[in-house]
């Protein structure tokens, strides 16, 4: 089947955009409006997607006989069969999916809610390193207990569009990807606009403040890390549904911690459009770069992988130092917005 | 039943004493001025008193419901709200947001966020005192600044619509007018004499004598973590304790 | 005084070892007719936070000069702005002569100043002969000791266990190495018992007679500073509302009453 | 059983340079580094050019590792770090920044372990020098690695006091981290002093980078593997104290290796993979339980007997004064 490259870029394009976004929204729920700075965001992401190489495995398991086969072990002949399944029965995809998304979610939240407790009473710096190691950790279990995700070779996962034509395929993937991003952006940018936002926001800016006004910034950061666990989980499920499978290897700190810091930062904190913005600008970047890897490798004197690296961690610094507020600064809410009753 | 009892407080960091048995009771609805040289325990006590810091011993209760060491937010529901000497307020909200947070709302729960017609009318009542409460401090054209962008006084000032808004029974301000011209000084203190009739009781820190024995209903004297003293305010300077204390010898 | 020691390198007004009393080794240009400081139009203060709103001022050789007002008027600031501990919106500051307007804190010394903070003016976790080594180097540690008989058994104990009067006269022996021609005390006196208070006073004053030094004195007792200065600037709001000899503030009930509660 | 004898103590004593390094920057700059790693995997990369690209002794790497890994964390202090401080940038802002800066490293040394393959055709990943250590007293005998990775420890401690506690400048120093504006007003230039810290400090790391790649493999990944390792080593120890950094190194580093072979005796070889963890529990237990680690321990009973003292003056004082009469 050939597509042409320019829709496979786009289509590409707008699902990796759409990933990140779900994960740059939850990010910027518990770091820009709340305060946590949670540079273990893998652990969530990571979680999502460990429950797309299970979960689905299980539900289908009672759709479909598996003989002898082992979702890890015989992992592509099972694939295969299971993709057959949804083929003939595309009804079956929204119960599987939706219990996948479910159980994803309660795992991030509970992922949320574990690497909360022993860091939310910490300072600022203990925090940073504690979340940081949560993040290390979960990579470690997926690359080495096998039989979960299928440690360092990985594992394929059920195809939830097999139903769909193959020449539809691919687009019907960026889109479903786009509406799921573009809905839960709807959602957060109505749930941060309420007096949610402002309690985070305020929470951020001094808890202590916060408490002698009657509020518990212990309980507001961890339900907020809660909640930004969920969504991180989602984004992983999406991404690992879109790549139809699962490398533990993959979910380090450079692409799923780093990344969206970055993104969020340049786009600018607290502030959904600016998360908007810099998403959409870091993932055209790079799949510019990757896009024209060929034509810039003889003109790199070295393997363009590194660049990645390089970019991004020389940009975090400059912004930092000469753009700390981002593209498009916080503003906070006018009272024209609060006053329509 | 009383109202605010302090009875025998106790905090120490190391080996020093901050508060060394303190004892007082708030009259009610009056201005109660609580004066004494520096570091004679006057903000360990309201640190205290309102959950920032747990005491080591001695006794708090409202009412005579004992609220000896509880966190901030739990002394808050308690009616009893405080103020900052160095004002704290929320840097990235503006004047208008910050003054919506001096009192919780409904919309404020995660999972009533999402669904307006559950505090969107009382987010836009809240909206609409807090309106009224910035006019009458004359913050009105500055509701949508953020509060860094505004002048020390304005924020003494925002400092006051906060209590205003929060609606508590007891408020502890420590140094309304610290760093705070005259003029706007006595203001802030007319502005206190006013809140006052609302039923409200105060308990105010105050270094700035010439003005604030002026407006005080019962001063406190503190010296080495005790209350040494307290008296109506025309009498107080002439009490000896108090000049040793205080003016020192 | 035999403590003075040897010249510190780079400290313009550096006195001889063994001056003794005498006014004769001052830094000649002292004579040139300016006040040891003048600060014209000084308005500073901290980030956004303005304190101090076009403050001029001047300080005397071989006088006493006390800073007062009540809590958050800018008295320390005034200090620190002279140490360049505050942000120099406008203004200019000038000491012996020269101008230190935006001169980094830790080179100010070199021009004739010291400062004694009013907290936190010794470093707690070192032992008092490594106070002393830090601001003198190791040999003339000891030396600096002999104005303040009164700690030489502590030389070895960390600074943290010394009595709030120990530690201010540390502090003092510490700024006084460098044999400063300008000395800036931050309420030298506040948390001391009275008796503390009175030995850290007369310490001041000794000083002053023996050195002919100008000293700048922030107080927060004011019948203390009063009574003990030559000269007194009443700062109030960040201005200042009167500079000028003690006994006519005394005597001005107005502003008797207005800012010092009398 | 040598072998986890010299894995350990090699292991051990490497992580312990590391420490002391993280908490002398943490003490100066009140931010974690992220990047204090790199510093280690540059030294690693300094060895390798030394002994398979030029050919000389390896050891010599330790003077040129020291140099290099110094210069790059003095950059990283002084074009970075202390710029952002002087924006008042926020402590989170700072973590990110040596967040990037690590991010940024990654990038260099992989570059440079490509370079080196590819022009000298030399192996640069997964690499070690192991063989070409001397062995004291022949085969099966003493790697002179071994006692020079102990000598630079105990040589660490002993000339940390020294300068730390025998030198005006190391008084300073102390003076300067304990209050910085005090130690500007009485006339020291705190830049220059923390500047030689941070030099110090990327230095240290970058001659435990050569130590680490002549018993162990080299590898730009283990910057980030060996992370949690040191923060969990130096917040074991006490975050805010150099000696509390050597003590938790050490602790840390003997129970990641040995604890490590025990459980592999216990539960089997699955659990190799799983040595990351041993740190991070270790971390997690010592934040909840004593958040100022061990060497908290000691530091309390010194505080209590200081408060002691200090009351004692001034109980000393009052007597005096109720002698002499009040208002004397």
């Amino acid at each position: 089947m050939a597509l042409d490259p320019g829709i496979i870029f786009i289509g590409d394009l707008v699902a990796i955009f759409s990933v990140y976004l779900i994960i740059n929204l939850s990010l910027n729920l518990e770091f820009g409006f709340g305060g946590v700075p949670n540079f273990g965001k893998v652990l969530a992401v990571a979680g999502g997607a460990f429950v797309m190489g299970t979960i689905p495995f299980m539900v289908f398991g009672m759709l479909v006989d598996y003989g002898a086969l082992e979702p890890v072990d015989d992992n592509i002949m099972l694939v295969h069969q299971i993709n057959a399944y949804i083929e003939a029965h595309p009804e079956s995809v929204l119960g599987v999916f939706a219990i996948t998304l479910i159980v994803a979610v309660a795992v991030g939240g509970l992922l949320g809610l574990a690497s909360a407790y022993p860091a939310i009473r910490l300072r600022g710096d203990y925090l940073a390193i504690t979340l940081l190691g949560f993040g290390e950790i979960i990579r470690i279990i997926g690359i080495n207990h096998t039989s979960l995700v299928g440690g360092t070779l990985g594992i394929s996962v059920p195809d939830m569009l097999a139903f769909v034509p193959n020449e539809y395929r691919f687009l019907t993937a960026s889109f479903v990807l786009l509406a799921f991003a573009g809905v839960i952006y709807l959602l957060v940018a109505r749930f941060t606009k309420s007096p949610v936002g402002r309690l985070l926001r305020a929470t951020r800016d001094d808890d202590l403040a916060l408490q002698t006004l009657g509020r518990d910034p212990v309980k507001i950061k961890f339900k907020v890390m809660m909640l930004a666990g969920m969504l991180g989980a989602v984004g992983g499920v999406m991404y690992a549904s879109y790549v139809e499978g699962v490398v533990a290897f993959g979910y380090d700190r450079l692409n799923w911690t780093f990344l969206p810091f970055v993104m969020i930062i340049v786009g600018g904190m607290a502030n959904n459009k600016g998360v908007l913005v810099g998403t959409f600008l870091f993932v055209a970047i790079r799949k510019l770069v990757i896009y024209y890897n060929d034509s810039l490798d003889g003109l790199l004197p070295f393997d363009i992988i590194w660049l990645d690296y390089l970019a991004l961690g020389g940009l975090m610094i400059l912004v930092l130092i000469f753009r700390p507020h981002g593209i498009i600064p916080e503003r906070p809410q006018k009272t024209e917005s609060l006053e329509k009753g | 039943m009383n109202l605010l009892t302090v009875s025998e407080l106790r905090k120490s960091f190391g080996g020093l004493h901050a508060l060394d048995g303190a004892t007082l009771d708030l009259h009610p609805n009056k201005i109660n001025l609580l004066i004494g040289a520096n570091g004679s325990g006057k903000s360990t006590l309201i640190n205290t008193v309102s959950g920032l810091w747990a005491p080591n011993g001695g006794r708090v209760t409202l009412r005579g419901k004992d609220i000896t060491g509880l966190p901030p937010h739990r002394i808050f529901e308690h009616g009893i709200m405080r103020t900052f000497q160095i004002p704290k307020h929320f840097a990235g909200l503006s004047l208008m947001e910050n003054m919506l947070m001096a009192h919780p709302e409904p919309g404020e729960s995660f999972r009533k966020a999402l669904v307006p017609l559950q505090w969107k009318s009382y987010e836009a009542s809240q909206t609409k005192k807090a309106l009224g409460i910035l006019e009458s401090l004359e913050l009105l054209p500055l509701r949508d600044k953020l509060s860094f962008e505004i002048s020390g006084g304005q924020i003494k000032l925002l400092e006051l619509g906060k209590t205003l808004m929060a609606d508590t029974e007891i408020i502890m301000l420590d140094e309304p007018i610290a760093g705070v011209n005259p003029t706007l000084a006595h203001k802030i203190f007319k502005k206190i004499k006013e809140i006052l009739k609302g039923g409200v009781t105060f308990l105010i820190i105050e270094h700035r004598l010439d003005i604030a024995l002026h407006y005080a209903d019962y001063v406190f004297v503190m010296g080495d973590g005790r209350v040494v003293a307290h008296d109506l305010p025309d009498r107080i300077l002439d009490n000896k304790e108090v000049q040793e204390s205080y003016l020192g010898k | 005084m035999a403590s003075s020691g040897d010249d510190h390198q780079g400290a313009p007004f550096a006195q001889d070892a063994g001056g003794a009393t005498s006014s004769g080794d001052s830094a000649p240009d002292i004579d040139g007719g300016h006040p040891a400081i003048e600060i014209k139009e000084l308005a500073c203060g901290y980030g956004k936070n303005q304190v101090l709103h076009g403050v001029d001022f001047s300080a005397d050789v071989s006088k006493i000069t006390a800073i007062v007002g009540s809590n958050g008027s800018g008295k320390s600031t005034l200090l620190k702005a002279l140490f360049g501990l505050c942000d120099v919106k406008s203004g200019s500051i000038r000491a012996l002569g020269r101008d230190i307007t935006r001169i980094p804190t830790h080179a100010i010394l070199n021009y004739g100043i010291s400062y004694m903070a009013q907290r936190k003016n010794v470093f707690q976790d070192l032992t008092l002969r490594e106070n002393l080594a830090v601001v003198a180097g190791r040999h003339r540690a000891d030396r600096a000791m002999d104005h303040f008989p009164e700690l030489l058994p502590f030389l070895d104990r960390p600074a943290i266990t010394l009595s709030g009067g120990q530690r201010q006269l540390l502090a003092m022996a510490m700024i006084l190495v460098h044999n400063p021609k300008i000395m800036l005390f931050d309420e030298p006196t506040a948390a001391l018992s009275p008796k503390n208070a009175d030995i850290i006073i007369e310490k001041i004053k000794d000083l002053n007679a023996e050195h002919d030094n100008c000293i700048v004195l922030v107080e927060q007792n004011v019948k203390h500073a009063l009574r003990n200065c030559d000269k007194v600037y009443l700062l109030a709001s960040g201005n200042v509302v009167y500079g000028g000899d003690p006994e006519t503030l005394l005597n001005d009930k107005d502003l008797a009453s207005k800012y010092l509660g009398m | 059983m040598t072998i986890i004898l010299f894995d350990g103590l090699i292991y051990a004593s490497v992580l312990a340079v590391l420490c002391v390094g993280l908490s002398l920057t943490y003490k100066i700059t009140s931010v974690p580094n992220f990047a204090h790693t790199s510093f280690a995997i540059l030294g690693m990369y300094m060895a390798l050019i030394m002994a398979k690209v030029l050919d000389v002794s390896v050891y010599l790497a330790l003077p040129v590792a020291f140099a290099a890994s110094g210069a790059l964390a003095l950059f990283m202090y002084y074009g970075i770090i202390r710029i952002l401080q002087k924006k008042k940038s926020s402590l989170i802002s700072l973590i990110i920044a040596t967040l990037a800066f690590d991010m940024f490293m990654i990038g260099v040394l992989n570059i440079i372990a490509d370079g080196i393959r590819n022009t000298y055709q030399v192996n640069s990943r997964d690499f070690t020098l192991r063989s070409l250590d001397i062995v004291i007293g022949g085969d099966g005998g003493l790697p002179l690695v071994f006692v020079v990775t102990l000598v630079l420890l105990a040589g660490l401690a002993l000339g940390l006091y020294c300068l730390l506690y025998r030198t005006s400048f190391g008084m300073s120093l102390r003076g300067a981290i304990e209050n910085e504006s005090l130690a500007q007003t009485l006339g020291i230039n705190t830049r220059t002093i923390f500047c030689f810290a941070w030099f110090l400090s990327g230095g240290l790391a970058g001659m435990a980078g050569v130590l680490m790649s002549m018993w162990f493999q080299g590898d730009p990944s283990l910057a980030a593997i060996m992370l949690p390792s040191i923060f969990a080593g130096s917040i074991v120890g006490g975050f805010s104290s150099v000696y509390g950094a050597i003590l938790g190194g050490v602790l840390v580093g003997l129970s990641e290796v040995v604890g490590t072979s025990i459980l592999i005796d216990l539960l089997g070889y699955w659990v190799i993979p799983y040595r990351p963890v041993i740190p991070f529990i270790a971390m997690i237990v010592t934040l909840l339980v004593l958040p100022g680690g061990l060497i908290q321990l000691i530091t309390k009973y010194q505080k209590r007997k200081n408060m002691t003292m200090k009351k004692a003056e001034e109980e000393k004082e009052d007597r005096r004064e109720e002698e002499d009469g009040v208002g004397a």
